[in-house]
């Protein structure tokens, strides 16, 4: 299992902040659009990062157990 | 290093403390602090009460250290600090402390805009902008 | 305007509270605070001790007006504070203070660097450099 | 009677902070020619000022009573 992390804006609109995941042979791209069909996340504009570096959305990196890929909303700083 | 963040705002008087523990570094000419304050925008007739900041921490803390590395080897500074507040931040409260130490003046400037661009480029912080009728909007970086 | 000079140091505290007065401006969103920190700098192996201000009072006070007014109309700025320490101030000491705050963060830099800059070429202040030996040397900008 | 002043290393040279002087029909540049003399401040960059505003070295306005003429050392605060 991966875990997968939501911040701010995503959070919110997941109502949770982090989830478990079989990833068995699941690359990253493929990973986004089951997320985007389970929580509608086509009107965030996302970044995510994979054990904390940011990643292409349409990667093929495919996710072990234990990464930690994060979903993160525009950065809001400063 | 040690985490920057803060629970809460920065308070003047930890400034103040930041400020007298460089005091004894005699090699200092130069300090440059820049503070993010929290305004009471108006947005839509509606005014901002406070910011509620949340971050990625592990992935903010490695970005940080990456910037204060690269920071150093770009300006020539004596010391440098960055502190950024999480939680509730009231409409006047101050959420984000750079300072920055050098010999010389010239020094500090430019290191310290850099700083604080990175920062809100960089660093995965969120925040929520709480209005007075506790409705809310998510915070953007322009 | 009331007077810039202060006899002996700048304190912490005093930052701390200049700061503390600024959070009740809510359309503010960046301060910008240079300091200016007596160097015990080494000069033919005699080092600094401390640096005696001295300062052309009532020209000095003409010529910052005149600073804050320009400073006004070319920076976009909600509050300018310029202090600077009259007497000797030891090493590791602040001696000045300029404090500078915009709605904006972009505003801020451009106008420190120019009022510190502008304050140490336009201003009748002298400073005495006093060894540790008790010799002394006047300081000149450069 | 108009006033001279004297500011940091120049005080220091001249052993006085202020002194009195008649300036009936004096111009800057004669006064100047005469402290010099007085005081031997050839070894001074020094700036000058009547009634707070810089003035050249050379000037030839005419000082008056009640004027105050400025001797100062480069500037060095901050």
């Amino acid at each position: 299992m991966a875990v997968i992390k939501y911040y701010g804006a995503i959070a919110e609109e997941t109502k949770c902040s982090e989830e478990q995941m079989a990833v068995s042979d699941l690359k990253i791209s493929d990973c986004m659009a089951l997320l985007n069909k389970k929580y509608n996340l086509n009107a965030f504009e996302v970044s995510i990062a994979l054990n904390q570096n940011l990643v292409e959305i349409d990667s093929t990196i495919k996710l072990n157990d234990s990464d930690e890929l994060a979903l993160l909303p525009p950065f809001a700083g400063g | 290093m040690k985490s920057i963040f803060i629970k809460g705002a920065i308070q003047p008087a930890f400034i103040a403390d930041s400020i007298a523990k460089h005091q004894t570094k005699h090699s200092i000419g130069a300090h440059n602090i820049f503070l993010g304050q929290v305004r009471a925008d108006v947005i839509n007739d509606k005014t901002v009460a406070a910011i509620d900041f949340t971050c990625y921490e592990e992935m903010a803390n490695s970005i940080l250290e990456d910037i204060r590395e690269k920071a150093f080897k770009t300006f020539n500074l004596t010391c440098m600090h960055i502190y950024h507040s999480l939680g509730e931040i009231k409409a006047g409260e101050v959420c984000f402390f750079v300072f920055v130490s050098a010999k010389h003046s010239k020094e500090v400037y430019a290191a310290t805009e850099y700083l604080v661009n990175i920062v809100k480029k960089k660093v995965p912080l969120f925040g929520k902008e709480i209005f007075e009728d506790d409705s809310h909007q998510w915070k953007v970086n322009k």
